[in-house]
């Protein structure tokens, strides 16, 4: 990603209009076909503007359309036009973005709408993009358009005010120019819009929907998607079926793909999508319970198989004979996202910009085994992390290698010596300069399957160089708010990125978000520069320098640990097609696709 | 009962009032803000004065309408009853099971008694209940579910029948091993016990046989605490176990307290712990009434 | 009931429960077992065994010595090591530190660690992590029955203060005490705990807190009971008649007469609270990271069976399940020796 | 022990017997399994037999082996650890029943021979209606309907004298009182025309004038039936009364065997003189009551001679004196009813200095209660104890703390009034130092040996355990704890009751010789009216709560004015004889 994104963007725009076409058929789902699913986690509720869970988000994703989307198979993540003819004419440097719908999109059939078929509008999309913001509701996704959208702010202060949106009032930088054109007016450039554009929660609701239900809304999601939710167990089941509204597409990759996708590129071949009729979706919570059924053929695609059991599927990476045999396919794939300590730096002991308290910092952060939380813990389900930034993001060098980084105790007794974090009354334990008390506390959270074997980690890190740490334990609701409002010295932290760009993650160490996104309340000049700079501008080679760049200061002021970018398994079962894993965007289960006879066949049903 | 649900009510109010956390952080999403957690505690109500959040409490026990979930934006009454359903499906085979059975071995326990052979129904009752569930469990379903094969590995379904026949027997089968030997011995303390007294003495000297002395007088009588106990059980089926539902996937009641506190979902808690404490009452009070039932000597008291 | 001459002071009921307990076979196997459960605690207290339970000296999952030729991918993993990494000039331009760069290098060398081989086989194996899973296991054991012992000594301290207090003065007091036991036992038992662990932060000690503030109920009962029988026996009415006071009378009068079934409620908590501990851990809220119990043993290692390593499981399994097992029996048999009249269990 | 093979060569043994004898117990001998290696041998070869139609009356103090003898007769002592040697038998109307198969000598059991046992209460099934309980017994052994076997009952309580059998038939045991409750037990055991009655003690749990119906109901029984009692008792009196036949029984061995009068007017062994002659009789009243060892020591000769005189004469100084005494509980009827119940009503007396007042009644009278509200072991609703001028019932518990160690209780049950964890030294040291009765641990210990043997104890009983010692000794050591406080008002709570006739003797001489030596004023609670003819100057008979009459005891036991205590007089045992 190094190459010149920004013109490929532009480039992508050309070729989209191949990418996914309509083909104004009725769907053609086999409702014989079932596909069963399981979530690891409980969902919930399908409201896109009130949910924020990776769970929930799954349902969301295909029930709802947003006006982008991305590519199936595409590497980098690539986006492509929706429910978008293509994709949007970007006006002003960026400032201005105006997408255009496809015509004759129809939303699935609900009482909501008495009978009629309900065609999507531009309109449809600023009362969706508009909800996102209402300050009455939880509204988690707020900060993707505020602050951004001309006109916009405004409107939130005053529906703060009035305790009510007024969602009729026109918003200048939102607005639909006529029944089939949206146009969006930014405050300044920004070149990630089109990403917050493809995201499942910019998807496209009904009015009529929202008003009907109201605080049941969660309960009865209405989209233009492929599928429709037609039973909900919370907690438990979710069932969906292929909407019969649905415009139908065809996939064709946009960009030359894989050659180890090809089979799956294949598979897409006269296919009309989507292609199974329900989906049937289970939550599990258990690992083991997960695994097992899926060896036992009840789950017919095993999304993030736990780690501990990648090594059983698949030791050293690859596929164990049992599965091979079984003919059970593997994917195994880095996701986007970082995990990291988090520094206060307000905070008196661990904070502050001076050399002694940038040596303790980076003491720690040399005292922390990423090798062995990578490939023992995380059973090599993982890469130790470089830089903020993780793969598969734009802003992402694979060639960069943290100069300040690695696992070295020598060197972190050796800098804490020299700044003079000795041990004064002979305990066996570092005092801080001028002989002061040094007590570490890393705020962990308790629940059921918590992550002692990191706090292990970190606690045996912090023996070895002999600094003092305590664990406090804390619910996670409170070590959320805490990390928040800065009451904390050290926690832990992960960040999955919203868009493909690492702008997302350099937001996080951006001085004015303390207190919003940034945790580590990290406020230095020279890097709140630069990321104004990349923030308002497309990504070209001089955007990549600068990236570089807050990756060493991110790295010499240690504000942050760098541990690790997950990579997750997959595990499919032969019957099933057209699974690829995406970075950024939700499962979509209309690309996959059950060969009946050959699931019976080895299932001997 | 009146004090006692009063007691309940301001335990749990307290507690996870001041201990349990700030749901508005969990709430708030991904870029949270000082801002927006004020702004859902208003929502939620949070910024009332704590004696304005009381009343409402009692209000909502008094109507019994605990509102929605928190997280999950769930109808509370509408979850308590799905989950509850849902565990007592599990529940209440075992509660079956358990009284029959360990009330047969207890009946069988006190005809051996001082044998061998119930020195080893004991035993072996005595170190299957010493044994950590959490280790049946994982074991159990490692080596019967997937290992042999002979139960589903997890799952639950809609179908009552189905989950009866199909993903219950094991769940069921792993608790029993856990739950059987405490009554069992608990029964057969009750049946020696009544076998000791005089009327035994009576009833033999009247020629009644050892079969007749056993089902006929000393069971009757044992009956009175061993009913006791078994109805006293009943308000705990509707929890469940958690470590069974976690294990299982089984969308019960158990799960939904541990997650429920995890999430803060302060509605969730107190409508569980208030309809169970009343659940409790209910039950002692129909203890009570059995008790009548069961034991004539009661009514004159 | 013969009246010797001898002014030695006769076995006291103790000695004869001791004499009982001796003679059952049970008990003396059962007993045994337990002591040498307790010697390995005290010895890994004192730190005599055990004491690097947590240092790393094997490879991930080190096989144990009866399955030396299991395959370990996950051992050569963890001897994977990553590369150093290089300071830049760009890096030196910005780093705070770099003024310091030869200093720190100097130090770093003095400050070197010896390199230690990693064992490939180990008695019991090996963990994740590579620690040995015997001194785990024995510093696990320590912990587990430190727990269980603390947390039934203030449940049953608990439970007999109040129930003492409860079943004597009856009326008011009884009537206070026994709202605050059914509130008790109208909580769903789970929800108490997680409100409890939440109140009381983390810890060892709020392991024990947690265990024995929620598990006092119990003994609360049998206690209250065993004072409403006591208080009215003449044995007290003769105290009372003598002029002794209500603690008096309580404590040094009642309390020796309950004291066997107090001895019979701690064995029995002992058990049930190194269960709950499971439990406890499998919830999150088990004994911190620098220590081990059973419970966090077990629930950690709860996927290892799936992946085929099945040793760390199954030596804290036995370890836990021989020593409860024998507890259980023990208990039985103690309460034998105590209380022959009740009929056993 | 017995097995099949012996049956057949034992067969023809019952022929040559006797027409006449129903029961013929041969060389009984039992030995219980305690431990593994303890035994106890409960009967030491026992041989007796009974006659047809007649009544014979097994006697003898507690351990004596007599029930043990009645259990093996019904096959009712316990299988697992029961040893009933091989040269046993229990030869009944020609079979030996110890080599009955257990089916057979439950067919026989109910029929032929039935039992009725002392506790009527616990003895009949809680949750059974009496009368499903006798159709039961019917039932077993007959051939017949539920409803034939419901009119026979009906017809079987009638005849045991219960009104009303057509509704009591559908009572519940704890409906009935005691005395019906031991009615429905006869009427079960009688059901099946049994030839042999066995009678456990069957009175003993029961009040005079009850006990006394019940004799006569089962005398009349025996004449109406055709059948044989044996008759188990320890109430010589009872057997005087009753009884054709006599045996006598110590420590498993037979002391005594013969027709009742000749044993109770010449009795040859010792230990059957001691025990005629150690109970209080209502006649004589004698300085020191005689004791077994006398007998058996042959010193019979050297009793004191001459009668102890009794009586108070109103110039005798007033130790305490009770006015007006009153005390009632509450009973909780539903949710906001209490109920008033009033267990003692309105008493007055006086007592004198080193004198004792008697006070008798039958269970429930109140006399307990009357007793431990003296004390303040109960509140007290109305009315003043006067001690030492002061109103007892008014002083604060503070004030009240001095006044403990003067007036002083002993309780009946010589088993539960000493803290069983405590040793003897314990337990008198603890009066002591609750009030601080000399200064160090040492004094006290020296003044403990010193009560210690003055109660007839050896020292080295300061280191032993209660469960060591005897009823008696323990009687004794409840004496010395009074003693440590040295009261001057001792309450003796049935305090021999519980007490086998040879041991009461004894403790009744001690506490007289107490009396004598520091002039202590007893009020001597008890049902026994013997007894308390013996130890009283003064008898106060209560009844349900209320004084009935209160009068110098010769006075009283001559001249009852009351009908209740003529009623109460006229049901003791022996009294007829007399």
């Amino acid at each position: 990603m190094k190459l010149k994104s920004h013109l490929r963007l532009i480039n992508s725009l050309i070729f989209s209009f191949l990418a996914v076409c309509s083909i104004h058929a009725s769907a053609a789902a086999d409702m014989k076909k079932t596909l069963h699913f399981t979530f690891e986690a409980a969902e919930t509720g399908f409201d896109p503007a009130e949910v924020s869970d990776n769970y929930s988000n799954i349902i969301i994703a295909n029930i709802f359309d947003p006006l982008l989307g991305y590519d199936h198979l595409a590497r980098p993540a690539k986006p492509i036009p929706n429910t978008a003819e293509s994709l949007p004419e970007i006006k002003e440097n960026g400032r201005i973005y105006v997408f255009k719908l496809k015509k004759g999109i129809y939303f699935a059939d609900d009482p909501a709408f008495n009978g009629k078929k309900r065609e999507l509008t531009a309109e449809d999309y600023v009362y969706s993009l508009k909800r996102l913001v209402d300050p009455n509701k939880n509204a988690p996704w707020a900060f993707l358009l505020q602050g951004k959208v001309v006109g916009l702010d405004e409107k939130i202060e005053e529906a703060k005010k009035k305790k009510k949106f007024d969602f009729d009032s026109i918003v200048e930088g939102l607005k639909a120019t006529d029944k089939y054109t949206l146009q969006i007016t930014l405050k300044k450039p920004d070149y990630n819009l089109p990403y917050i554009m493809a995201m499942q929660n910019t998807g496209a609701v009904a009015r009529e929907v929202v008003e009907k239900y109201g605080a049941d809304l969660d309960s009865h999601p209405v989209g233009t998607g492929p599928y429709r939710l037609v039973e909900w167990q919370r907690a438990h089941r979710m069932v969906l079926e292929a909407n019969s509204n649905y415009r139908g597409e065809v996939y064709k990759p946009t960009t030359e793909v894989d050659p180890r996708d090809r089979d799956i590129a294949k598979s897409f071949e006269g296919r009309s999508l989507p292609s199974v009729g329900r989906i049937d979706i289970r939550v599990v919570e258990s690992g083991q319970a997960s695994y097992l059924s899926f060896l036992n053929g009840q789950i017919d695609i095993l999304i993030r198989l736990g780690a501990e059991y990648v090594s059983q599927a698949a030791p050293g990476g690859k596929l164990s004979p049992a599965l091979e045999k079984k003919g059970v396919k593997f994917y195994s794939e880095a996701e986007p996202d970082t995990t990291y300590n988090l520094f206060n730096m307000d905070d008196p002991v661990v904070g502050g910009y001076t050399a002694d308290k940038v040596a303790l910092r980076r003491a720690i952060v040399l005292s922390y085994n990423n090798g062995k939380l990578v490939n023992v813990l995380m059973k090599r389900q993982g890469l130790i992390a470089q830089s903020p930034v993780p793969p598969g993001i734009t802003g992402y060098d694979p060639a960069y290698k943290n100069p300040l980084g690695g696992f070295n105790l020598a060197k972190a007794r050796g800098i804490l010596d020299a700044y003079g974090y000795k041990d004064c009354d002979g305990d066996g334990w570092r005092e801080a300069p001028g002989c002061k008390p040094l007590m570490i506390t890393y705020l962990s959270s308790a629940s059921a399957g918590s992550k002692r074997d990191t706090d292990e980690l970190l606690k045996n890190g912090f023996d070895k160089i002999g600094v003092k740490l305590k664990i406090e334990m804390t619910p996670f609701p409170d070590l959320v708010k805490r990390r928040q409002s800065g009451k904390y010295q050290m926690a832990g932290a992960a960040w999955g990125a919203d868009y493909p760009d690492a702008e997302n993650y350099m937001q996080l160490l951006y001085g004015p978000n303390k207190g919003a996104g940034n945790e580590s309340r990290f406020d230095f000049p020279v890097f709140n520069k630069l990321y104004e700079e990349i923030a308002t501008m497309p990504q070209s080679d001089e955007r990549q320098k600068k990236f570089i760049t807050m990756n060493r200061l991110v790295a010499a002021y240690a504000p942050w640990g760098l541990n690790a970018h997950r990579i997750r398994t997959h595990l499919v079962q032969p019957w099933a097609k057209g699974f690829k894993y995406h970075p950024i965007e939700q499962p979509k289960f209309m690309y996959y696709d059950i060969d009946l006879e050959k699931r019976r066949a080895v299932l001997g049903e | 009962m009146i004090p006692t649900l009063i007691g309940v009510v301001l335990l749990v109010f307290f507690l996870f009032k001041y201990f349990g956390g700030d749901p508005a952080a969990v709430l708030a999403g991904k870029q949270l803000t000082a801002d927006k957690i004020a702004a859902i505690r208003a929502q939620l109500g949070l910024d009332q004065p704590v004696i304005v959040q009381l009343l409402i409490f009692v209000k909502q026990i008094l109507t019994f309408d605990f509102g929605r979930s928190w997280s999950t934006n769930e109808v509370v009454s509408n979850m308590l009853v799905n989950r509850g359903k849902v565990s007592l499906t599990v529940m209440a085979q075992v509660w079956f099971l358990d009284a029959i059975i360990s009330v047969l071995l207890a009946v069988i326990a006190a005809y051996l008694k001082g044998s061998l052979s119930e020195r080893l129904i004991t035993g072996i009752c005595t170190a299957a209940m010493s044994i950590s569930l959490l280790l049946y469990v994982v074991i159990g379903q490692y080596f019967l579910g997937f290992k042999w094969a002979l139960f589903p590995v997890m799952g639950w379904s809609e179908s009552f029948w189905v989950n009866v026949t199909r993903y219950s027997p094991l769940p069921v089968l792993l608790m029993l091993a856990v739950s059987i030997a405490p009554s069992l011995r608990l029964y057969r303390t009750f049946l020696i016990e009544e076998l000791n007294q005089d009327y035994v003495r009576t009833a033999r000297a009247k020629g009644a046989g050892d079969h007749r002395v056993m089902l006929v007088h000393v069971l009757r009588n044992a009956a009175i605490p061993i009913v006791t106990n078994i109805a006293m059980a009943i308000p705990g089926l509707f929890v469940g176990s958690f470590v069974i539902e976690q294990v299982f996937s089984i969308p019960g009641l158990g799960r939904e307290v541990v997650l429920a506190v995890d999430r803060s979902d302060f509605p969730v808690i107190k409508a569980i712990t208030v309809s169970l404490a009343m659940m409790t009452m209910l039950a002692n009070l129909g203890v009570d009434l059995l008790y009548k039932w069961l034991d004539p000597r009661v009514q004159l008291k | 009931m013969s009246m010797n001459g001898t002014n030695t002071r006769s076995a006291s009921f103790w000695i004869q429960a001791w004499k009982r307990l001796l003679a059952d076979p049970v008990a003396r196997i059962c007993g045994c077992i337990l002591a040498i459960y307790l010697v390995v605690a005290l010895l890994s207290a004192t730190g005599l065994i055990a004491k690097g339970w947590n240092d790393e000296v094997g490879v991930s999952y080190a096989n144990p010595v009866f399955a030396p030729n299991e395959p370990n991918p996950e051992g050569d993993t963890s001897l994977i090591r990553e590369d150093a990494s290089v300071t830049d000039d760009e890096t030196k331009a910005i780093d705070p530190l770099a003024p310091k760069y030869e200093e720190i290098a100097k130090l770093e060398r003095t400050n070197a660690d010896k390199v230690t081989v990693l064992q490939r086989l180990l008695p019991l194996g090996g963990d994740k992590t590579g620690r040995d899973v015997l001194a785990k296991t024995i510093k696990a054991g320590q912990i587990s029955i430190a727990i269980g012992l603390a947390a039934s000594f203030i449940a049953v301290f608990i439970g007999v203060v109040l129930g003492a207090f409860s079943g004597y003065f009856g009326g008011k007091v009884n009537d206070a005490l026994e709202w605050v036991y059914n509130v008790f036992t109208s909580v769903p038992y789970i929800l108490l705990v997680l409100a409890f662990s939440a109140v009381l932060g983390k810890g060892v000690g709020t392991v024990i807190l947690v265990l024995g503030m929620t598990g006092w109920t119990g003994t609360y009962r049998l206690i209250r009971s065993e004072y409403i029988k006591h208080r009215d026996r003449d044995y007290v009415q003769a105290a009372n008649a003598i002029g002794a006071s209500h603690l008096r009378m309580m404590f040094l009068h009642i309390l020796p007469n309950v004291s066997h079934l107090i001895l019979i409620q701690l064995s029995q908590e002992v058990i049930s609270f190194i269960k709950a501990e499971v439990v406890l851990s499998f919830l999150g809220f088990g004994v911190p990271v620098d220590l081990i119990s059973w419970g966090i043993m077990i629930s950690d290692v709860r996927s290892e069976l799936v992946i085929g390593k099945w040793w760390q499981l199954a030596s804290c399994a036995t370890a836990m399940s021989v020593f409860v097992v024998a507890f259980s029996f023990f208990t039985d048999s103690l309460r034998d020796a105590l209380d022959p009249k009740s009929s056993r269990r | 022990m017995h097995s099949i093979q012996s049956r057949a060569a034992d067969k023809g043994w019952g022929l040559k017997m006797s027409d006449d004898v129903l029961l013929d117990v041969k060389n009984l001998q039992v030995t219980f399994r305690l431990g593994k290696q303890e035994r106890f041998t409960a009967l030491k070869g026992v041989s007796y037999s009974v006659p047809r139609n007649s009544v014979v009356a097994l006697v003898g103090e507690s351990g004596s082996g007599k029930s043990v003898s009645a259990m093996a007769i019904m096959g009712l002592l316990p299988r697992a650890n029961t040893e009933i040697s091989n040269d046993s038998q229990l030869i009944f109307n020609g079979v030996d029943l110890l080599k009955e198969s257990e089916g057979e000598l439950r067919d026989r059991c109910g029929k032929e021979i039935s039992m009725i046992f002392q506790e009527p209460m616990s003895s009949l099934n809680p949750v059974y209606k009496v009368g499903e309980q006798i159709v039961e017994a019917i039932c077993l052994h007959k051939p017949m309907s539920k409803l034939a076997a419901r009119k026979r009952a009906i017809e079987l309580l009638d005849e045991v004298g219960i009104p009303q059998p057509e509704l009591k038939i559908d009572s519940y045991p704890h409906e009935l009182s005691g005395g019906q409750q031991q009615r429905v037990m006869i009427a079960m055991a009688i059901c099946c025309e049994p030839k042999l009655l066995i009678a456990d003690e069957p009175t003993t749990a029961l009040d005079v004038t009850i006990q006394k119906q019940i004799v006569e109901l089962l005398m009349k029984l025996r004449q109406t039936h055709g059948m044989s009692i044996l008759f188990i008792t320890h109430d010589l009196e009872l057997v005087r009364e009753i009884a054709d036949q006599v045996v006598v029984m110590h420590n498993g061995v037979i002391k005594e065997l013969g027709e009742a009068s000749a044993v109770f007017d010449h009795p040859k062994d010792p230990y059957t003189k001691a025990l005629l002659a150690c109970r209080p009789t209502l006649d004589s009243r004698p300085i020191r009551l005689p004791v077994v060892d006398d007998f058996l020591q042959g010193r019979e000769g050297e009793l004191p001679k001459g009668e102890r005189a009794r009586g108070v004469l109103p110039t005798d100084p007033i130790v305490l004196e009770v006015k007006g005494l009153r005390k009632s509980f509450t009973a909780k009827r539903g949710f906001f009813q209490k109920e008033e119940i009033v267990a003692v009503k309105d008493v007055s007396f006086k007592l004198a200095r080193g004198k004792t007042v008697g006070i008798v009644g039958e269970s429930g009278s109140g006399k307990t209660t009357l007793g431990k509200t003296l004390i303040r072991l109960h509140s007290c609703q109305g009315g003043e104890v006067l001690f030492d001028g002061k109103n007892l019932m008014a002083l604060s518990q503070k004030e009240f703390q001095p006044y403990k160690r003067r007036l002083q209780i002993i309780f009946q049950n010589p088993y539960a009034s000493l803290n069983p964890r405590f040793t003897i030294g314990d337990i008198l040291l603890e009066p002591m130092r609750v009030h601080s009765i000399l200064d160090s641990d040492k004094d006290r210990t020296e003044h403990a040996m010193a009560l210690l043997k003055r109660v007839g104890l050896a020292e080295s009983a300061f280191f032993k355990y209660p469960h060591e010692f005897s009823g008696g000794q323990r009687q004794r050591i409840s004496i010395a704890r009074c003693l440590t406080m040295k009261p001057e008002v001792m309450i003796c709570d049935e305090s021999v009751s519980a007490l086998d006739v040879s041991v009461q003797a004894q403790v009744l001489n001690l506490l007289q010789e107490l009396q004598d030596e520091y002039g202590m004023s007893y009020l001597f609670i008890s049902h026994d009216l013997s007894v308390v003819k013996y130890i009283s100057d003064e008898v106060l008979v209560m009844n349900r709560g209320e004084m009935v009459e209160f009068a110098n005891s010769d006075e009283l036991y001559h001249s009852p004015k009351h009908p209740y205590t003529q009623k109460l007089l006229a049901a003791i045992p022996g009294r007829g004889n007399h």
